[in-house]
């Protein structure tokens, strides 16, 4: 088997005295379909913000298509009160913005929607395009870059069919329905043109009938755009249907990972989930 | 240099002023998140109160009325301007601020023609001239810094042991959450313009009987020092701005004193961006981080 | 909405469309009441009344205005003209001269006056230039305003003869060998005269020790102290109004024994109010003294107190400043101007100055090739620090 | 499409009406009556409103620098075009200057008035590139400040340049406090509208290329904007240094205009008074900026004076319509609109979207920002 195109390694992250995610491994294979669950403040969000580097890990590496991308080790402070482990594994400092790892081929969704509000849908989608433009800002001030801006306006009106949104492409992104604005934070992403989809809570938010239509949207576009997928997420039949592996968090620490079979029938997963509400 | 002392006195002096005038913006800054450019404005209106009032009045009745209107100003300009924009963008309040301050200049352009306004010793004895350490000065010089320290103290005890004070502390923390938890956020916001009014009144009772006349102007300097002073200390902390405008004070005049006079100001402002370039949060601020 | 837009938009343009033509035409009907038949000369005043020389601008149009008020009307080719003065306010700042000036064009001035301060008259020399309209400055010193411009004279004297006169005076009369200069970064007013002054001095054998402020400083004790330090017996500053008073209260509270050297923006009542009751000696050089003509101080005096307006912008009292009587006297050149030229039109007065000789109250004018006022003696007055007044100390001249 | 067509072809009309009408001003006015003097003082402050404009309406960036870089740009283009000749009287107290050569004369092999234009725009160009320089180095350290922190620290650094333009040490090359003259100037309205509208029309096909829509989508959503792939601080300095450029450009300008250049008239309340500017015609629209900054101008070198001089409308009350009447009514009018009508004249419209009828969605639009 090839390499897995992410793999987070010994990933601890440390907000002042609070432990937000504990000693996290984790990795998805080429093609895979991963989901992280766990109850709320179990550190999900926290983790997919250390993977697209919004946050640096307070110790742990991470690594995407075999190559090292994030690397930390208690500094400063931070090495008097570390409460994680493997606190002498690492030695070397890698930091990259999150842009950076945009480019290189990773792209998330947000759980609290960030469209650009002032744009149209359009729009969103077409700026998304601007980190794999080739044109610098002469040639596009003095429109050198004709071709390129119209590949780009083609592939985002593509993009736009793909997920649904053709006929809304001039509306106002924060005037659409709830459920179109997430369908359109993933036409956005896909827009980055990646290897691997993050997607922070995708259903949030919607009706059973809009979950399903989005469950085998996710399948769909797997194949379409050969891609592999990480995300979080509470609607358990979205869970269970479409992924490959899961991971459960709790407290910040991994209490199980598996196939779905296997994770329904976790003892620990059910005693961590016991008493929590489920929305879906 | 003969001698380093009458460059301290006056920098400890002038330090003292700055303070009064940088507690206010630490205070808005530190609930708002607002720079108040208008403060500086805010101080030289009350010297211009002080001018007419002690020209009509004994100045025992004048100086309680020239912190009475001050603190009035303070307190509708947040009513008018700043509070109709709680829930607008940043960018927004800023320029509300800035438009306040260009207002209240012209404002005060036109009831003055312009002119300066002479100040004619306001408050007797206090600008009578002392020898302090062989050095010859006046008896303001000795009294700011004084009072300063007096006033900030009251202040933080306000602060630490008042149920307005607690108030303010949560407001300053975390605004959001002190308004679900029952606090009158407007009146404390409110009350932080007052304080800060009241204490821009006394600094420019103390600035103002040194100087012969108000100009409109006369505020722009001492209140981007002050500024500077508290971002220096570390904006949103009390004893931060008034560490803070000691230190520029003194600094100031003591470069004035090498004979780098030209580059006063320029240094007080390099002095500002290397703090915010290097340690944004000043002396005695605390790290906020931002949610995603 | 959009519509809705434009409309409002459209609506506020033609408002003030509709302003601005309301405007001119209260204008025309004003000129037209005052004139009954009689012709009407505009003499333009291009003067600051805001911004850091508003206050020195102000006193300099009163000397215009009692001018005015003397003699309203003048004889041209034969025939009475209605004198009337269009007065601007150029804002003390370069980048407001231009448009200020070009207003005056607009009016069809004869000639212009002024301006109090030299930067903006260059500014504004520039359109006089273009326009072919003469201008007189009133209490312009600096050397550049007439040498660049054909269409400037003055009738003051100029820093190259200011600052070496001052020189002379702290050197010769008083015996300082130490002076020290302070101005204000960014004024080339302030500038020109410590260079002047500071190559007179130096040239007579005295050492000097030069420092600089910046705009918007309340605090001079340091730089007083510096003063002190250098072992300055004379402090020379020529600054404004504001910062002379300022530099008063330090020089008194910070005890300097020396005297305190000022220029003729010092020549101000409230400079000299300003040292009442202090400890300092204060000697400036002016165009005028008070006092050098009795009946010309008497009618001025009784007309401030009979105008209100007129008292205000003196700074609340009668005392007569020197931009006054040059203003006053500037006036009177114009009107000389007019009359030699034989018309109101704009060439001919300026073919008509350079031959004008007038005996004003602040001595003879008359120009010389460049255009600047033949002067060689400047009075120097100290204040009486009990009293509040100028006191006359000599006629000064150079060597 | 015909609608996006008819509306190129309208904005297409009424800009060349707009330049029509200053030809006709140019061709019956002469270059020193007043309408020609506030038509290219307008310009010059619509190019610097308008690169304020990019950086606080587009990219999201508060900066209060904008005098700064003018005062930079002014400097420049009058050092490189003062006459050779002219050069001992304009540096009389600093023996000549340290420079001795002068742009419009360097090409005048072009022939006397192309040469003399060339030099012009070269010396504009180079003040241009000399502020998008200083926009380059300090805007690593600055621009990682948050909004508040980057406006203060921007104004500081205005008014450090100021300090060091004045400085005697310099006065070789700056002539010190001294006035900077006898440079060339453009004497026609339609010169300064001209440049500035081309310029201006360069920010505008900016704004609408791919990097236009990444300072938006900056402004809109930084977090998102950065997640999206779009490099945060290379693209602020990006448009810091573009915006500076033109704000420098703007002060080379604003030289011509003023004839004479020194420090002073440099300071903040210039940056205020471009900011207010921005505001009242709405931040993040250009159209918005020019129209604001003709009506600004306008009023105040003109229109209203009549409000400071006893007689306004026809109506003569020397007691309120005295000095700084007109300031004080200025300052209410920018009140209001701050408060009130906090979009502006425009909101974020463009002169096509106001001549195009547009569908009735556009309603929501008010409420978007």
């Amino acid at each position: 088997m090839s390499d897995p195109i992410l793999r987070v390694e010994n990933v601890t992250m440390q907000f002042g005295g609070v432990v937000a995610v504990d000693n996290l491994n984790l990795s998805i294979d080429p093609g895979q379909i991963v989901a992280l669950i766990g109850p709320n403040g179990a550190g999900k969000t926290t983790a997919f913000n250390v993977i697209t580097g919004v946050y640096q890990p307070t110790n742990g590496a991470v690594y995407f298509q075999g190559k090292k991308i994030i690397e930390n080790h208690p500094q400063g402070k931070m090495k008097a009160q570390y409460k994680g482990q493997n606190a002498g594994a690492y030695s070397h400092v890698l930091s990259p913005t999150p842009d950076k790892i945009t480019q290189l081929g990773m792209a998330r969704t947000f759980q609290n929607i960030r469209l650009w509000k002032s744009q149209s849908v359009f729009d969103n989608v077409l700026i998304a395009m601007h980190c794999r433009r080739h044109s610098n800002v002469f040639s596009a001030t003095f429109r050198l870059n004709r071709k390129e801006e119209s590949a780009q306006r083609k592939r985002a009106q593509e993009l736009l069919e793909i997920v649904g949104l053709a006929d809304d492409r001039g509306e106002l992104a924060t005037s659409l329905p709830y459920g179109k604005q997430r369908r359109l934070e993933i036409a956005r992403a896909l827009a980055t043109d990646p290897t691997l989809l993050l997607l922070d809570e995708p259903a949030a938010g919607m009706n059973p009938q809009e979950t399903d239509d989005l469950t085998e949207f996710i399948a769909q576009i797997r194949w379409d755009f050969h891609i592999s997928i990480l995300l979080i997420e509470h609607h358990m039949d979205l869970v269970m249907g479409i992924s490959d592996q899961i991971y459960v968090l709790d407290f910040g620490k991994l209490i199980a990972r598996g196939t779905p079979e296997q994770i329904r029938n976790d003892q620990r997963v059910i005693d961590a989930y016991l008493g929590v509400a489920e929305d879906a | 240099m003969e001698s380093i002392l009458p460059y301290l006195i006056n920098g400890v002096s002038v330090g003292g002023q700055f303070a009064l005038i940088a507690i206010g913006y630490t205070l808005v800054y530190g609930i708002l998140r607002l720079i108040n450019f208008a403060h500086g404005d805010v101080f030289m209106v009350a010297g211009l109160v002080m001018v007419y009032t002690t020209t009509a009045m004994p100045f025992y009745i004048a100086l309680p009325l020239v912190c009475i209107a001050t603190v009035a100003l303070g307190f509708v300009i947040e009513r008018v301007a700043y509070r109709p924009l709680r829930t607008a963008p940043r960018m927004s309040l800023m320029i509300s601020a800035i438009g306040v301050s260009y207002l209240i200049q012209n404002l005060a352009f036109y009831i003055t023609g312009g002119v300066a306004q002479p100040v004619v010793n306001p408050i007797p004895w206090i600008s009578d001239n002392i020898t302090l350490f062989g050095q010859s000065t006046k008896r303001v010089t000795l009294v700011t810094p004084l009072l300063t320290i007096l006033l900030v103290a009251a202040l933080v005890y306000l602060i630490n042991h008042t149920k307005m004070g607690m108030a303010m502390r949560a407001a300053a923390r975390d605004f959001e959450t002190a308004q679900l938890m029952g606090i009158k956020i407007n009146s404390v916001i409110s009350m932080t313009f007052v304080i800060g009014s009241f204490l821009a009144a006394v600094g420019a009772m103390l600035f103002f009987t040194n100087s012969p006349s108000v100009t409109i102007t006369s505020g722009s300097m001492p209140g981007l020092k002050a500024f500077v002073a508290a971002v220096f200390g570390g904006i949103g902390s009390i004893p931060g701005a008034v560490v803070g405008a000691f230190i520029i004070g003194l600094c100031e005049e003591l470069i004035k004193g090498l004979g780098y006079t030209t580059f006063s100001d320029a240094f007080t402002f390099a002095l500002l961006i290397a703090v915010l370039c290097v340690k944004p949060t000043g002396l005695f601020g605390e790290k906020v981080t931002d949610k995603v | 909405m959009s519509m809705k837009k434009l409309f409002s938009l459209s609506l506020a343009m033609a408002l003030i469309l509709g302003m601005t033509a309301c405007g001119g035409g209260g204008e025309a009907s004003g000129e037209d009441g005052g004139t009954e038949g009689a012709k009407e000369v505009r003499i333009g005043v291009y003067e600051p009344q805001t911004g850091d020389n508003g206050p020195g601008g102000k006193q300099e149009i009163l000397g215009m205005q009692y001018a005015q008020s003397i003699q309203p009307t003048v004889e041209i080719a034969g025939e009475t003209y209605d004198v009337k003065l269009e007065i601007v306010d150029n804002r003390t700042t370069p980048e407001n001269g231009p448009s200020a000036a070009s207003q005056l064009v607009d009016k069809d001035v004869s000639v212009v006056l002024g301006s109090y301060g030299s930067g903006v008259s260059v500014a504004g020399g520039k359109i006089f230039e273009e326009a072919g309209v003469p201008a007189i400055g009133v209490s312009c010193t600096n050397p550049q305003v007439t040498s660049d411009y054909d269409c400037y004279f003055r009738i003051c004297f100029t820093d190259p003869f200011q600052g070496p006169a001052l020189a002379s005076y702290a050197y010769d009369t008083l015996g300082i060998t130490t002076a020290y200069t302070l101005s204000m970064l960014g004024s080339d007013y302030d500038q020109g005269l410590v260079y002047y002054f500071t190559e007179a001095f130096e040239a007579l054998g005295g050492s000097v020790v030069s420092e600089t402020f910046n705009d918007g400083n309340a605090n001079f004790v340091s730089y007083i102290n510096n003063a002190k330090a250098a072992g300055a017996g004379a402090i020379f500053a020529p600054v404004s109004i504001n910062y002379a008073q300022l530099i008063v209260e330090a020089a008194d509270s910070q005890g300097f024994d020396g005297t305190l050297l000022g220029s003729d923006t010092w020549d101000s009542n409230k400079v000299v109010e300003s040292a009442v009751g202090k400890d300092v000696r204060i000697a400036v050089t002016t165009f005028y003294q008070e006092g050098g003509d009795p009946d010309f101080d008497a009618g001025i005096k009784e007309w401030i107190n009979s105008n209100p307006d007129a008292m205000t912008n003196n700074g609340g009292n009668d005392m007569v400043a020197a931009v006054t009587v040059m203003g006053y006297d500037a006036y009177f050149t114009a009107l000389e101007a007019l009359k030699a030229a034989g018309s109101t039109d704009p060439a001919d007065v300026m073919a008509a100055l350079p031959s004008v000789s007038y005996e004003g109250v602040s001595g003879l004018i008359e120009f010389d090739e460049i255009g600047d006022a033949k002067r060689d003696s400047a009075f120097i007055k100290v204040a009486n620090t009990t009293d509040g007044v100028w006191e006359f100390e000599k006629v000064q001249g150079v060597k | 499409m015909t609608s996006e067509k008819r509306k190129k072809l309208l904005t297409l009309a009424v800009l060349a009406a707009a330049l029509a009408a200053c030809l006709v001003v140019d061709a019956t006015l002469p270059s020193y009556h007043i309408a020609v003097k506030v038509i290219s003082k307008a310009s010059v402050y619509m190019l610097v409103a308008v690169s304020m404009n990019l950086l606080n309406g587009f990219t999201g960036l508060f900066s209060l620098g904008q005098a700064g870089f003018m005062l930079l740009g002014a400097y420049a283009y009058a050092v490189l075009t003062i006459p050779v000749a002219k050069r001992d009287s304009v540096y009389q107290y600093f023996d000549g200057g340290l420079l001795h050569f002068s742009l419009p004369e360097i090409f005048s092999f072009l022939g006397e008035d192309l040469g003399t234009l060339v030099g012009m725009l070269a010396a504009l160009l180079v003040g241009g590139l000399l502020a998008a320089l200083l926009a380059y180095l300090i805007g690593l350290p600055v621009l990682r400040l948050k909004s508040d922190y980057l406006a203060i620290a921007t104004l500081g650094f205005a008014e450090i340049l100021r300090t060091l333009f004045q400085w005697n040490g310099l006065g070789p090359i700056t002539n010190g406090s001294n006035l900077l003259k006898s440079y060339p100037t453009f004497s026609r309205a339609t010169s300064y509208v001209l440049l500035a509208g081309v310029l201006i029309f360069a920010v505008v096909l900016l704004i609408n290329s791919t990097y236009g829509r990444a300072f938006k989508a900056i402004r809109d959503d930084e977090v998102a904007a950065e997640a999206m792939g779009i490099n945060l601080s290379h693209h602020k300095r990006m448009s810091f240094v573009i915006s500076s450029f033109f704000a420098g450009v703007g002060g080379g300008m604003m030289a011509m205009y003023m004839g004479t250049v020194a420090a002073l008239p440099f300071r903040s309340s210039m940056t205020y008074e471009i900011l207010l500017i921005v505001v009242i015609g709405g931040i993040g629209s250009i159209t918005g900026s020019i129209i604001a900054s003709f009506l600004y101008i306008f009023s105040s070198e003109w229109w209203l004076r009549g409000l400071d001089s006893g007689t306004f409308l026809g109506i003569h009350a020397p007691g309120l319509f005295k000095n700084g009447f007109r300031m004080a009514v200025f300052s209410v009018i920018i009140m209001v609109i701050v408060l009130f009508f906090r979009r502006g004249l425009m909101g974020d419209k463009e002169l096509p979207d106001l001549l195009g009828r547009r569908p009735k969605k556009q309603k929501k639009e008010v409420a978007g920002k």
